[in-house]
């Protein structure tokens, strides 16, 4: 469908066809900011396939949206800055590809649905001509064949009546299908990987259901990779194969989706499955993770978890912090006492 | 006189919608809360779930006095808030409290916590006398759990979960018999949810409050509430116990809902039975006729859209439920 | 430094000060902790901001000049001899002399005092009167609202300097209480403006109502909750008004219908002797000096006030 | 560098198009215009009975072939014959009779009805005041002519006037005095807009209101035709935006220079200024009414105590003449030194004052401007001199506007010293002394009576010429100068500046610049 | 739209109306307490009384309540508005010309000015702001802010003056010393004052003078406008949609930016006006505020009112139009 933009990436210099969709290797971002530096993201490595589903689980403000931006090279600069890592789309490190390449990689090989639907559609333009514009700027279509890939995209996402709402601007769209509408812009240049930052998080649990099931719906289609970021552990147990864990900007675990629920090793992940409130616990006290995730100006030396942590000892607030140890062949945990956490279930 | 700490009888509210350039007339009417009959026992505490704009925040607003009803009676401790004056119901709302859903707008930045727990002795002096306020406040902040010393320290200076604590003593510091939750924890993260979930259990425990708990999130709903009510476009369509809403909700919205919230269990994953409702919520301007989730609804037919059903107890399951075909549908698979 | 800080204090003072409280519970608390309120912060901020410290520095300069002119100088500046005309400066008289032969020095002092009472009373009149009339009128809405936004339109709509000129002839006193109403008269309507803007936005704010939940009457809810959160956008813009009023006595005079000699004010200074600017530029330049001077450094602290007032630019 | 750089090849040998600088007139009829603006204008328009030499400031005739009279009351006057106006209609009798009675008769409400205040009837003309102070609607004047005008033949007729006047000629080159067609008295406002002109020059164009008048050379003027081809009045506000736009080479003629820039002016132009003393008179009233200025040594000391040359230095960058007499110096008869305490003095002043008992302790001397025109200054200046020699503190009263201070004038309520001027209606003596201090008339602000004056000044008005007039005015202004009603400042210099494109600029001392004799290069 | 416009304009009539009982009752007392304006026409010579009445009835200051001091003059109010509103007579001033004449031909230079200076300033001032915004805190940001708040505080007519003397003077001497220059640059921009010759060139410094005035406020606004715009998360979308830099700035932040940038336009049309007065009697612009001024000074009432209404209608009008365009760029905006 998009042969000439193909062609065009395809003389990307190191292409590798066979490469996994996205790679990310030990990203580093920090933002230098008036109260001192804050290291949003410390080390944070993850990868994707084809038809996949990877979910990136973790409280606000863990870096988890910091981490998005900066695989679309879309993060505030200043006062965001990547200072280390690499972002690796089929095997090309994007982060030493010039400007204008990396554009061309946005929305057609790597795009984003964003947290916030309402903010995220830019609001004194009409919800087809945002969808047009991609069409018109990436495959150099006229206004009136953009228009009709913009209706077939609304219809895509199942908008009712798309040709007429296609004229209609984004507050004049429910939440539920203004999501839609990002989706569908995500869609449109048909990327190989799609980046979901809390697709549902301001929806109702029924237009969730109903986005969620077109998300798993159209990857299944196109054999997208799906990094799915989210705080929603439901969510995640729905929909996901593996999991990364974040706390302080850091990945601190990583599994297939039945090994997390079924035996965290990790115990930040253990006190979040343990918070959800359970019917077989119901009259008793849920048991809370105490205290508060650091400030990332401030984070605790050795692992950032550890004034929150039952298993803390003298170790765990030693720098270095704890490596990444392998749990099993396709699983790790940072965490000195993984097996003492794992072996407590 | 009921043995309700509070009930409200077809409790509505309608926000006029205007037309005209200088008599302006009424065309029309937000029916943002239209006939919900509650009743809240003492010691009790009352979910109500229902998707975003439904109408329980309205619902919450007119019980603490902020909203006058347009019509139906509200009684708190049997005595009828929507028929009394405006200053009387201004001293009503002693027993009566809120605690509001963002931690983060509903505290006024430039007021200490000492000031902002303390505003409502202020407002009622003869609650406590003008010297004991300091070390009553401070009493507060212990008995949420946080540390007295803090008195003098301005919201921003506290974490989400804390500020929720705050908004809590405050609306301790009348000690009030009910308390009204709207959507408490729903801006928190998981972590800190169970914090301040924990802590309100505890103070219902200590203290014998009564809470009319809102939220979205069922799963917190069913941990904490004795009896749920699940509310759709300003009406209440099913209510009962936590397990009958729950194990045998009859009502097709409430079994939705239900099959909708995601379990964190992905050992069950695809053993659900999913109920993904096609449409939108209707506007509250200009409801369906006859039963509002009609548009949305797989079984509806021909009645449905000529006769209003009335929430009453149909079937076997025993607790009332407003729709003509209710029938038990067990969408939710325990855990364990 | 002191005189800083306590210059922040008075800035600051306002809104916190009003909430009486707030300082009774500061001193009757546990000792170790700061208070830290947006408008300490701010302050803290202020006093390390350069750019502000000057400014207010030239501030206090220039009020102390109005307030006590013979701390500045010792000499008369009704003293006049037209034999020393126009007389370049010189160590002993630093602005040289003017037309008349009156030393010019002297009268960019006393010169100092209309221009400052003048700008000040009138920002203060607009803050007190069309704050309280923009909250009234955001507060209750409906007619009370009509009626406040209908009287503040006819002031609104009409050009200012026109306006002034129309008023000044018709009053025809030009002194600094005239000139003053005047200003007050057509530039209340704005801060009226502002402030009722920022009454509606936050007279719906969740603090608002979780105060009126407790009980909390109108009165309350209005100085107490609303109008210290509303009152940082007006201070910011105070400030700058002040700025402009200064300059606008200088327009007035230049008008014809603003101060006139023999009374001294640095807008007579820069009127009467503009045209002398390429001839004895220093006659013009001076006045100008301390004119930009003070706006510049009015609105500078205004800037300053904003940024230190947003958590945004935190 | 100033406007030195316009370039003007053609100009020579057409004759050229004449910029000048002018404010917006008033009117630009001859019964309407009465400030200096529209007379500019008015005067190349049109043309009158007489004129005034440029070097000697002597009447002359233009369109009349004589005036004359032997008892100076009852003039006749004959007329050339063929002028005509710009559209055609003859310039008789009629055309000034007309004029004349279209000024005077006041529903007409024109400013110049004030000059044919001389020519008898012109009582009946004028609407009396019902009950003297104005409210109720004035009723129809008598007459709607003026009894003394009389048409002899069509070139002849006689003006009757109400007294003696030996200056009768010389008030008749005034614009007031000059004629109108008959199309523009039936639409006096259409004229106004584009009059209907019997001089030199005629309307190019209509009055393009607060931008610029433009004016032709008329081919049907018999006269002396005028220099320039062409004559553009543009006009300013704003005297500081004329001189810029004269420094800019926009203009070839600033008739005035803005006070603050006269230096600067004088050192870049050089001997393209043009200076000659003016006959605008600049005086401090003294409000005889007044208990403390009933004796005069009181107002001898306090003129005494001025030193006008170092205000006239220090405020006007020396553009005026200091007064020591009462009429203009440029004016036939006018002598230096006639008033005897106008020269510093500060000995004289204290012993005066001491000889008249002092001034009452604690009060202060008032002194009175109008507001917005920059009297204020020199004012201040006057004072400060006072209080200095005589220790006399002073307040200045400067808030009145224009009108309310006139009135105030009018009504005679100035508390002290008050600022005025005086400007002659024409080249003769009697316009600087019989207005000012002749008992009871108009603009004797200071309320001076004294029949000796009166006399002197009856005299005068009833000699056989002009000539046999100036000795018993003279005499006139000595009293005036040793009871000085008015402490007389200063007269004006004029300073008007050319372009390097005028070849000889010629300037009239009754009439101002003359831009129909002004030749370009 | 239509209903919104139609009661903006019937909010006008208590606005104009009150603008005029205004103006009318100070103008009355400007007469009651200053005296007859015509007296100054005749200067130093005291006019026989009977030239004086026949003049001032002529002019229309001869009712009677124009001599009693305080009185409101309701009559002579109500006779104006009838001339205004049924006859389009608004009198006539003191040289005898009637008001809409005079009006007539002065507002195109006034509405030029006015043009190029709201032009310069937004095309200036966005431009300024746009570079500051997108550079926030670095030298340029620095440069703009310093020079427009200098140009802030410097008063207006010093600011002219110095502009008329040394670009439209020195400078435009210079440039007319040379040939190649065409005539329309050196004689017709810079010039000292308007001229006929040239009636838009020559408008173009006064009215840049007149547009520096707001211009700092233009360029300050599209500063923090533009600031608080590209970190909006819908910037961010155009950047993740693959767009270049250009177009995410100049179509996606851009026009949000201007919003409030367009609503300080259009109430500065009104400020521009007033500030008219200054630049048009500096560079001897024929225009409206000249003629109030004088008129003011010269106490013609009947032009002050019918002038300044004249001109309050304009603002309004000019509000109501940004209002409008409000509208237009911000699709959210609905007026009913
Ligand atoms: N533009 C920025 N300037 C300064 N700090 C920033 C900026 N953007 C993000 N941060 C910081 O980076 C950290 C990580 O933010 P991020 O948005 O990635 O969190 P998140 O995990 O997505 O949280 P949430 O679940 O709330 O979306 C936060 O502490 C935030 O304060
Ligand atoms: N003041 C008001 N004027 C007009 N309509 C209103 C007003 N307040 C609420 N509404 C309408 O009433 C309906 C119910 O609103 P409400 O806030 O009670 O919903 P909610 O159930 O609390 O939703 P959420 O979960 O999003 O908080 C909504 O459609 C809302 O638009
Ligand atoms: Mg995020
Ligand atoms: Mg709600």
């Amino acid at each position: 469908m998009s042969t000439d933009v193909n062609v065009k990436l395809d003389a990307l210099p190191g292409l590798d066809p066979n490469a996994l969709p996205l790679e990310v290797k030990n990203l580093q971002v920090e933002f230098r900011t008036r109260n001192g530096i804050a290291h949003a993201v410390n080390g944070v490595s993850f990868d994707v396939r084809a038809g996949e589903t990877r979910a990136i689980l973790g409280e606000s403000g863990c870096g988890k949206s910091v981490t998005a931006q900066a695989i679309m090279g879309i993060l505030d600069s200043p006062p965001g800055f990547i200072t280390g890592g690499e972002i690796l789309y089929r095997g090309v490190d994007l982060l030493k590809l010039p400007e204008a390449q990396r554009r061309k990689v946005r929305a057609n090989r790597i795009a984003m649905i964003f947290q916030d639907a309402l903010s995220a559609l830019n609001p004194v333009f009409t919800v087809g001509f945002q969808l047009a514009e991609l069409f018109r700027k990436h495959r150099g279509m006229s206004r009136q064949d953009a228009k009709a890939r913009a209706v077939e995209l609304l219809d895509l996402v199942k908008i009712p009546a798309a040709k007429q709402r296609v004229n209609d601007y984004p507050h004049q769209f429910s939440g539920g299908m203004r999501q839609r509408v990002m989706i569908a812009m995500a869609l449109a240049l048909d990327p190989e990987v799609l980046i979901a930052d809390e697709p549902t998080t301001a929806l109702d649990v029924t237009v969730q259901a109903q986005i969620m099931a077109l998300l798993a719906e159209l990857q299944q289609e196109r054999n997208m990779a799906l990094v799915l970021i989210t705080h929603d552990m439901g969510v995640v147990a729905d929909v996901a194969d593996r999991i990364s864990v974040m706390y302080a900007g850091r990945v601190i675990e990583e599994a297939g989706v039945n090994d997390i629920y079924a035996s965290p090793a990790h115990p930040y992940t253990k006190g979040l499955l343990e918070s959800i409130p359970r019917l077989d616990l119901k009259g008793q006290e849920l048991s809370a993770i105490k205290g508060l995730p650091p400030a990332l100006t401030n984070i605790p030396p050795g692992c950032a978890f550890n004034p929150r942590c039952r298993y803390a000892q003298d170790v765990c607030r030693q720098n270095p912090g704890p490596p990444l140890y392998q749990v099993t062949p396709s699983r790790t945990s940072a965490c000195h006492f993984w097996k003492e956490v794992k072996g407590d279930e | 006189m009921s043995d309700y700490v509070l009930e409200t009888r077809d409790l509505v509210k309608h926000f006029p919608l205007t037309q005209g350039i200088v008599f302006k007339k009424q065309i029309g009417a937000v029916r943002a809360v239209d006939g919900v009959n509650l009743q809240l026992r003492r010691g009790e505490t009352l979910g109500v779930v229902g998707e975003s704009g439904c109408g329980k925040s309205t619902l919450a607003r007119m019980l603490v006095g902020l909203e006058t009803p347009t019509s139906g009676d509200l009684f708190v401790q049997g005595r009828n808030m929507a028929r009394v004056g405006a200053e009387e119901r201004r001293r009503g709302r002693r027993n009566i409290q809120l605690v509001m859903q963002d931690p983060y707008t509903s505290l006024n930045p430039r007021m200490t916590v000492g000031d902002i727990i303390g505003e409502p002795f202020e407002v009622h002096p003869d609650v406590v006398p003008k010297g004991q306020r300091r070390g009553k406040v401070q009493e507060l902040l212990e008995l949420v759990g946080l540390n007295p010393d803090h008195i003098n320290r301005y919201p921003h200076q506290f974490s989400g979960g804390q500020r929720q604590r705050i908004g809590i003593a405050r609306a301790l510091a009348l000690n009030p018999e009910i308390i009204l939750c709207d959507e408490p924890v729903s801006a928190l993260d998981v972590s800190i949810q169970a914090q301040v979930i924990n802590l309100l259990e505890k103070l219902q425990n200590e203290l014998g409050l009564s809470y009319i708990f809102i939220a979205h999130d069922l799963s917190v709903v069913r941990h904490i509430a004795d009896r749920v009510a699940v509310m759709y476009l300003g009406k209440i369509v099913e209510v009962g116990t936590e397990d009958e809403i729950y194990e045998t909700p009859t009502h097709p919205y409430t079994q939705a809902l239900l099959s909708a919230v995601p379990v964190p269990d992905p050992t069950l994953r695809g053993q659900r039975d999913q109920i993904v409702l096609t449409g939108d919520v209707p506007s509250p301007a200009n409801p369906p006729s006859g039963c509002r989730f009609r548009t949305r609804c797989w079984k509806a037919q021909d009645i449905c859209a000529e006769q209003e059903p009335l929430l009453e107890v149909r079937d076997k399951s025993g607790h009332p439920s407003a729709c003509h075909f209710a029938e038990v549908r067990d969408v939710v698979h325990a855990t364990e | 430094m002191s005189d800083l800080t306590s210059a922040g204090a008075a800035v600051g003072g306002a809104p916190v000060g009003g909430d009486g409280p707030t300082t009774e519970a500061t001193t009757g608390g546990s000792g170790k902790e700061r208070s830290a309120s947006l408008w300490a912060d701010a302050r803290r901020q202020l006093v390390r901001d350069p750019v502000f410290v000057i400014a207010s520095l030239y501030i206090l300069a220039v009020g102390s000049m109005a307030a006590f002119p013979w701390l500045w100088t010792s000499q008369d500046p009704r003293n006049c001899s037209t034999d020393r005309s126009r007389i370049s400066p010189s160590w002993e008289h630093p602005f040289g002399y003017d037309i008349l032969g009156c030393d010019y020095y002297s009268h960019a002092i006393y010169g100092a005092r209309p221009s400052m009472v003048i700008a000040v009373m009138a920002t203060s009149a607009i803050v007190i009167v069309g704050g309280l009339l923009g909250l009234l009128a955001g507060y209750y809405g409906g007619w009370v609202d009509a009626i406040i936004s209908r009287i503040m339109d006819i002031f609104f709509s009409l050009p200012f300097l026109l306006g002034a000129i129309v008023f000044l002839t018709v009053i025809k006193r030009q002194n600094i209480w005239t000139i003053t109403m005047v200003l007050f008269l057509l530039a209340w309507p704005t801060i009226a403006r502002i402030i009722r803007g920022s009454v509606i936005s936050s007279k719906d704010l969740d603090y608002v109502h979780a105060a009126k939940a407790v009980g909390a009457r109108n009165s309350r809810l209005m100085f107490r909750h609303i109008l210290p959160n509303a009152i940082a956008p007006m201070l910011v813009y105070a400030t700058i008004v002040l700025g402009s009023f200064v300059a606008a006595e200088a327009t007035l005079t230049f008008l014809g219908v603003g101060l006139q000699p023999p009374a001294q004010s640095w807008g007579i200074m820069i009127s009467v002797h503009q045209v002398y600017f390429l001839e004895d530029p220093w006659l013009l330049l001076f006045p100008c000096g301390l004119l930009i001077g003070t706006v510049l450094s009015f609105i500078l602290m205004g800037d300053a006030l904003r940024d230190a007032l947003d958590p945004k630019f935190r | 560098g100033g406007g030195s750089d316009n370039d003007n090849d053609d100009a020579a040998s057409t004759g050229g198009t004449l910029r000048v600088y002018n404010a917006e007139p008033a009117f630009l009829t001859p019964s309407g215009g009465d400030d200096e603006p529209s007379l500019y204008v008015i005067r190349s328009l049109f043309r009158g009975l007489v004129k005034y030499n440029a070097q000697t400031s002597a009447v002359e005739m233009d369109l009349a072939e004589s005036v004359e009279s032997d008892d100076q009351k009852l003039w006749t006057i004959k007329i050339k014959s063929g002028y005509t106006f710009d559209n055609g209609e003859p310039v008789n009798a009629d055309a000034f009779i007309r004029s004349w009675n279209f000024a005077a008769y006041s529903p007409n409400a024109q400013n110049n009805g004030y000059f044919m205040k001389r020519i008898a009837g012109i009582k009946d003309v004028q609407s009396a005041d019902p009950d003297g102070d104005g409210p109720q609607k004035a009723p129809e004047p008598k007459a709607k002519e003026l009894s003394g005008l009389k048409k002899v033949d069509d070139l002849t007729f006689t003006v009757e006037l109400e007294a003696p006047f030996s200056g009768f000629p010389t008030t008749i080159g005034y614009p007031g005095f000059f004629p109108m067609a008959e199309a523009c008295v039936a639409d006096i406002a259409a004229c106004n807009e584009k009059p209907i002109g019997n001089g030199p020059y005629k309307m190019d164009g209509s009055w393009q209101h607060n931008v610029a008048i433009n004016v032709v050379r008329s081919d049907t003027w018999k006269g002396e035709p005028g220099k320039p081809d062409r004559i553009e009045y543009r006009i300013f506000a704003d005297v500081d935006a004329g001189y810029a736009a004269f420094q800019a080479g926009e203009l070839d003629v600033m008739y005035t220079v803005p006070p603050a820039r006269y230096k600067e002016a004088k050192a870049t132009y050089g001997d393209r200024m043009y200076e000659q003393p003016g006959d605008s008179f600049t005086y401090v009233g003294m409000p005889l009414y007044q208990d403390n200025f009933k004796d005069k040594r009181i107002r001898q000391a306090l003129s005494l105590s001025i030193d006008r040359q170092s205000i006239i230095d220090a405020v006007f960058d020396g553009r005026f003449t200091p007064a020591t007499g009462f009429v203009a110096p440029t004016f036939e008869g006018a002598r230096a030194d006639v008033c005897k305490y106008c020269k510093k003095d500060v000995e004289k002043a204290k012993q005066l004052l001491a000889e008249a008992g002092g001034w009452p302790a604690g009060q202060k001397l008032i002194l009175w401007a109008n507001a917005g025109a920059g009297h204020d200054q020199w004012l201040q200046a006057v004072g400060d001199q006072i209080k200095e020699a005589l220790g006399i503190d002073y307040e200045l009263k400067v808030n009145l506007q224009f009108a309310e201070y006139l009135e105030t004038a009018d009504q005679k309520k100035f508390t002290g010293g008050f600022r005025l001027g005086w400007g002659p209606d024409y080249p003769f003596m009697e316009t600087f002394l019989y207005p000012l201090y002749g008992t009871g008339s108009g603009s004797n602000n200071s309320t001076y009576s004294n029949p000796e004056f009166d006399a002197a000044m009856k005299e005068g008005d009833s000699a056989d010429s002009i000539q046999a007039a100036i000795p018993s005015y003279q005499k006139a202004e000595d009293l005036v100068g040793e009871d000085l009603p008015v402490i007389p400042m200063w007269f004006n210099k004029v300073g008007a500046l050319y372009s390097e494109n005028v070849d000889q600029f010629v300037w009239n001392a009754v009439s101002d610049a003359d831009y129909a004799a002004t030749s370009l290069k | 739209m239509g209903r919104y416009v139609i009661r903006r304009l019937l909010q006008f009539i208590p606005t104009v109306l009150g603008t005029m009982f205004l103006l009318h009752y100070m103008t009355s007392l400007a007469i009651q307490f200053s005296g007859n304006p015509v007296r100054a026409i005749f200067g130093d010579r005291t006019p026989p009384p009977a030239l004086l009445q026949a003049i001032t009835e002529r002019l229309g200051y001869g009712d009677p309540c124009l001599d009693q001091k305080g009185n409101p003059c309701f009559g002579l109010f109500l006779d104006r508005l009838q001339n205004i509103f049924f006859h389009f007579d608004f009198g006539i001033n003191l040289r005898q010309r009637p008001v809409t004449e005079l009006v007539a031909d002065a507002i195109p230079f006034t509405l030029k000015l006015l043009v190029i200076a709201i032009v310069f300033e937004a095309v200036v001032g966005i431009a300024a702001g746009v570079l500051a915004g997108l550079r926030g805190g670095s030298f340029l940001d620095y440069m703009v802010k310093i020079s427009t708040v200098f140009i802030i505080s410097v008063p207006i007519f010093v600011l002219g003056v110095v502009v008329r003397e040394f670009v439209g003077v020195k400078f435009g001497n210079i440039l007319r010393g040379q040939d190649w220059i065409p005539d329309l640059i050196s004689v017709g921009v810079f010039t000292p004052g308007f001229k006929p010759d040239y009636p838009f060139a020559s408008l173009i410094i006064p009215g840049m003078v007149l547009g520096a005035v707001s211009l700092a406020t233009t360029a300050r606004l599209t500063r923090t406008s533009i600031m608080e715009n590209i970190r909006a998360d819908y910037v961010r979308t155009a950047k993740a949609k693959g767009l270049t830099n250009k177009r995410v700035i100049g179509v996606h932040t851009l026009r949000n930016s201007l919003i409030p940038v367009i609503t300080f336009l259009g109430v500065d049309i009104g400020a521009a006006m007033a500030g008219a007065v200054v630049t048009e009697t500096i560079f001897n612009v024929p225009g409206i505020g000249r003629l109030v001024t004088f008129s003011a000074r010269t106490g013609e009432s009947s032009v002050v009112v019918g002038v300044v209404t004249m001109l309050v209608l304009v603002v309004l009008v000019a509000n109501l139009l940004v209002d409008l365009l409000y509208a237009v760029l911000d699709p959210r905006i609905r007026y009913e």
